[in-house]
């Protein structure tokens, strides 16, 4: 199993590691027990764009890779462009990821997609995203593999 | 980038040992002008037979065989564990002796995989747990032999917390049945001191690149007397115990790396535990860090397994590796599979914690420099993977 | 005494063959420096995967394989063998395709064992034969499959004849009746054309040390799809087809000898055919010898059976290897087993005369002298020995 | 499988080769469908010692050496003396025979029986060594391991 230079750069030097303290929407997704978790925290704009995004991971090499890659992916996007950014994306921004880490790509975009609905929702307007699996904290990713 | 540092630091010896160059040295005249097939009748053939035959005379005496006869070389440490499990519970099972095998829950996937099998072959597999401390006790297993029990499979030194079990006594419980015993000794092999006649095992695995010999070569240890039905079948070499041209480079390769292993091992075990304890007190020294099996327990001189919390044991070994430093993790990521390792969990470790093991295994060319450089590296990088963490802080408090 | 000769004349290059150096340079930084297991994440051990994957897909797009996962490295052709057979009619077995399997006659051991085993656990065996030329007729094998047959195998070039066999139009039979082709072919490999998606098998074996590579390494191509339950089980190595650390240095050697075969092979094979001719007129010319299969079919250039009548094989192969050549028998005696080669009863050579059969096979380092030197040797050799038979001159008469 | 040297000496140097033309005695057993065939010439002398012996074999180096020592073995011998050599004996005086040749002991033992019990029966008296089953052309030597 290698993985590409790309995620190698993206896990040596990840962007937006952190978390914004006045974020506007959060989404925590995964599970220590899976040894997998990871949270966003977005800024979002007067035009529904996400301004400022930031992350937190614990997790593999990919793990920490996808997050990284997807913040920088959904920064300057739209709400509706951002959720729907998909696994195979991500993967294919990052120049490919071995197959036993392709639920890592998922779990980026869930959390993503997670914050992009808790902003919704605190705003009161309605979720686009729709419930997320893996922000269950009885979730377990690796049993969905064709999610 | 990653891969060109300045300082490479190998500690994962029990992953693999780089062939020692005296062994080198031994395998290169058959991968030169001594290529007969030791199965041929004329000189060249003759020439490679007695190499293969006195081979197998220093490797048997050197682990306390009773006869030569009782060496099978295979290709590599894998076979000799599968041939084992599935040959001896099946022979033994077609002598009517019953079906019923146990195996520990921490046993190499080389061992649980073949049980598997047999439990789909109509045996019935029983499961003895280690306990926390990482050892295999003789009373577990009593609670579990029974009159139709043919095999117990209890590996001797475990591959990742180097705990080494009571094998006699273990094997006497089973005797006790009427079962046979095979032991995975890949681990153990040269470290400790092996005598097949004072263990009183029926068989036993061993894997040259555990040792300083190359990679695709072992053996099995198999106790006159013990029924076998082998797997590689064929031509009928090794007595048609395992067919297959021998690997004659590797298999005096092996034996040479044994007879240095041997020669060594009084100055070189106390120096490995030495060194082994150096990075077990160093790392224990470090935040919310655990030791992984017994402090006090039988112990492998060159295993040691502890837990970072709240860290993911891939990406500690890729940071690591970042600073040239070699090691491994129990972590379900490292492995393509998607459960921390079994071993861990077999010992009551939750998961979460197990995700953030790392096994750090000493050897031959390890110095205390090498020891301390990954005493030097590992806590900024541990800091650093916290810090990362959402959880880290909620889980164990802010630590560093 | 026998085995201080002035000259050695090796003629036995179908049972194994020296390694080539530039083979042996290719492994040796596998046993140095390069030691790393190739299924550890870290830069020693990624350095080790790349070696590997790179041979794979060098050796799979030299088989004519679609994809380098296609490519199984294994611990010898046995294991090859044995895996193929047992694994694929297992796993089509389990998929309720049927549980009939075809094997040839004159097989190698480390094919018919395996069938023979399959026969014990369920299966029905059929047999198809050769006939007296050496082939196995596509008509002949259409004869016994039948619609749950699941599993044909029938080696492409036969290890003691040399005839090769129609594979193309034996797999097409075999796939009309929807049964999976396996072929042995450690004595092809690099020989003659060896080209998967032209012969439309769904499994092959192969062997390094048939081809100037090291002994105890081999490769199974199995084409995607092919249904496989593994032989060798555990940590899943070879995406799972094969566990046991990957002997890397083996599979770099296999792979360099690999692409040396097929460099020389334009101008290595007319050589090889005339040196082989020139055995053959040779014995030929000698009173009551015989060549052992068809003159005219297709042959792998290497490889000359003959019978000199009223010898036994052993005592010729001894004679012969006090003159310092090497050669092989078909004879009871030379195996240790009690029949004659079984590949010689399968093409109708009666027990009498295929007692008396001599195999020379030539290769890489064999030259026009050594032939001569043979041809020179082996007459009086044989007229000593009949001299000695009390029954020589009474089978056929005066001879000499 | 590993002849010792002195079965290499007899086997390439075999011992009273050939056939005694007047012989008193002959015995041949073995098969050539089983690749080993054997016939023993004896000379008898008054005192019913073995005066002269010589030996044709059609077999392997084990066949070949075992004929040539049982000969060596036999001169000189009473008859008595000579049935009773054993294949262990052969074997022993050989140094040793890998397990799978013991069979050709048997063949050289069987061979000089039968010469003796052919000089015996020709001369009018009883045999000695009894029926045995090798001089019968349909013998299978292999068949009987334990013999
Ligand atoms: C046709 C054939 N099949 C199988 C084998 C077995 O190969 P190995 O000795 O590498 O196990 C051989 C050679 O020994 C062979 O010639
Ligand atoms: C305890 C144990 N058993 C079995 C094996 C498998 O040995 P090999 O890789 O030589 O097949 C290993 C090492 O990989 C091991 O450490």
């Amino acid at each position: 199993m290698l993985y590409s230079d790309k995620v190698m750069d993206h896990f040596n030097n990840p962007r937006n590691v952190g978390v914004i303290e006045d974020a506007d929407g959060v989404g925590e997704v995964g599970n220590p027990v899976c040894g997998d978790v990871m949270k966003i925290t977005i800024k979002v704009d007067a035009a529904d764009r996400i301004d400022d995004i930031k992350f937190q991971t614990l997790g593999c090499g990919a793990a920490i890779a996808t997050s990284s890659i997807v913040t920088e992916m959904a920064r300057g996007m739209t709400l509706d462009d951002a959720v729907s950014i998909s696994k195979q994306q991500v993967a294919d921004e990052l120049g490919g990821l071995p197959p036993a880490k392709m639920h890592c790509s998922v779990l980026a975009t869930d959390g993503l997609k997670v914050a992009v609905d808790d902003f919704l929702v605190k705003n009161g307007r309605d979720p686009i995203a729709g419930p997320i699996k893996s922000s269950d904290p009885n979730f377990d990713p690796h049993g969905d593999e064709d999610d | 980038m990653t891969d060109e540092t300045i300082r490479t630091v190998y500690l994962d010896y029990a992953a693999t040992t780089p062939v020692d160059d005296a062994v080198v040295e031994a395998m290169l005249p058959f991968l030169g002008t001594r290529f007969g097939n030791p199965n041929s009748l004329y000189a060249m053939g003759r020439d490679s037979y007695r190499a293969l035959e006195e081979a197998r005379d220093t490797f048997a005496s050197a682990i306390g065989a009773a006869a030569p006869g009782e060496v099978v070389f295979t290709g590599c440490g894998t076979e000799a564990d599968n041939a084992a499990v599935l040959g001896i519970a099946t022979a033994a099972k077609a002598r009517n002796k019953g079906a019923h095998i146990i195996v520990s829950a921490f046993e190499h996937h080389a061992v649980l995989e073949p049980a598997k099998r047999l439990g789909k072959q109509g045996f019935e597999v029983s499961i003895v747990r280690p306990r926390e401390d990482g050892i295999v006790y003789p009373e577990d297993l009593a609670a579990l032999v029974r009159d139709d029990t043919v095999l117990v499979s209890v590996m001797h030194g475990n591959n990742e917390l180097g705990t080494v079990q009571p094998l006699k006594e273990l094997a006497e419980v089973a005797h006790r049945a009427g079962a046979y015993v095979h032991t995975d000794a890949i681990q153990t092999l040269g470290k400790i001191e092996w005598d097949a006649a004072d263990l009183g095992v029926d068989a036993a695995s061993f894997s040259a690149h555990k040792i300083y010999g190359p990679k695709g070569v072992g053996a099995l240890y198999l106790k006159r007397g013990t029924p076998f039905e082998p797997l590689l079948i064929g031509g009928g070499q090794e007595s048609k115990k395992r067919s297959g041209t021998q690997n004659v480079a590797g298999i005096v390769g092996l034996t040479k790396a044994l007879q240095l292993m041997i020669a060594e091992r009084e100055t070189e075990s106390p120096r490995l535990r030495a060194l082994r304890d150096r990075v077990i007190e160093g790392i224990l020294a470090m935040p919310n860090s655990l030791l992984n099996g017994g402090r006090d327990v039988p112990r492998l001189p060159h295993i040691a397994n502890l837990v970072l919390k709240g860290v993911e044991g891939e990406s500690m070994l890729l940071q690591l590796d970042n600073k040239g430093i070699a090691v491994s993790t129990g972590s379900a990521c490292s492995s393509g599979s998607l459960e921390p390792s079994h071993v861990l969990l077999a010992i009551g470790c939750p998961p979460e914690v197990a995700h953030g093991s790392l096994r750090v295994t000493v050897g031959r060319f390890t110095t205390e420099d090498d020891v301390d450089y990954l005493l030097e590296t590992l806590p900024p990088i541990v800091e650093r993977l916290r810090a990362m963490s959402p959880v880290y802080a909620k889980m164990f408090g802010s630590g560093a």
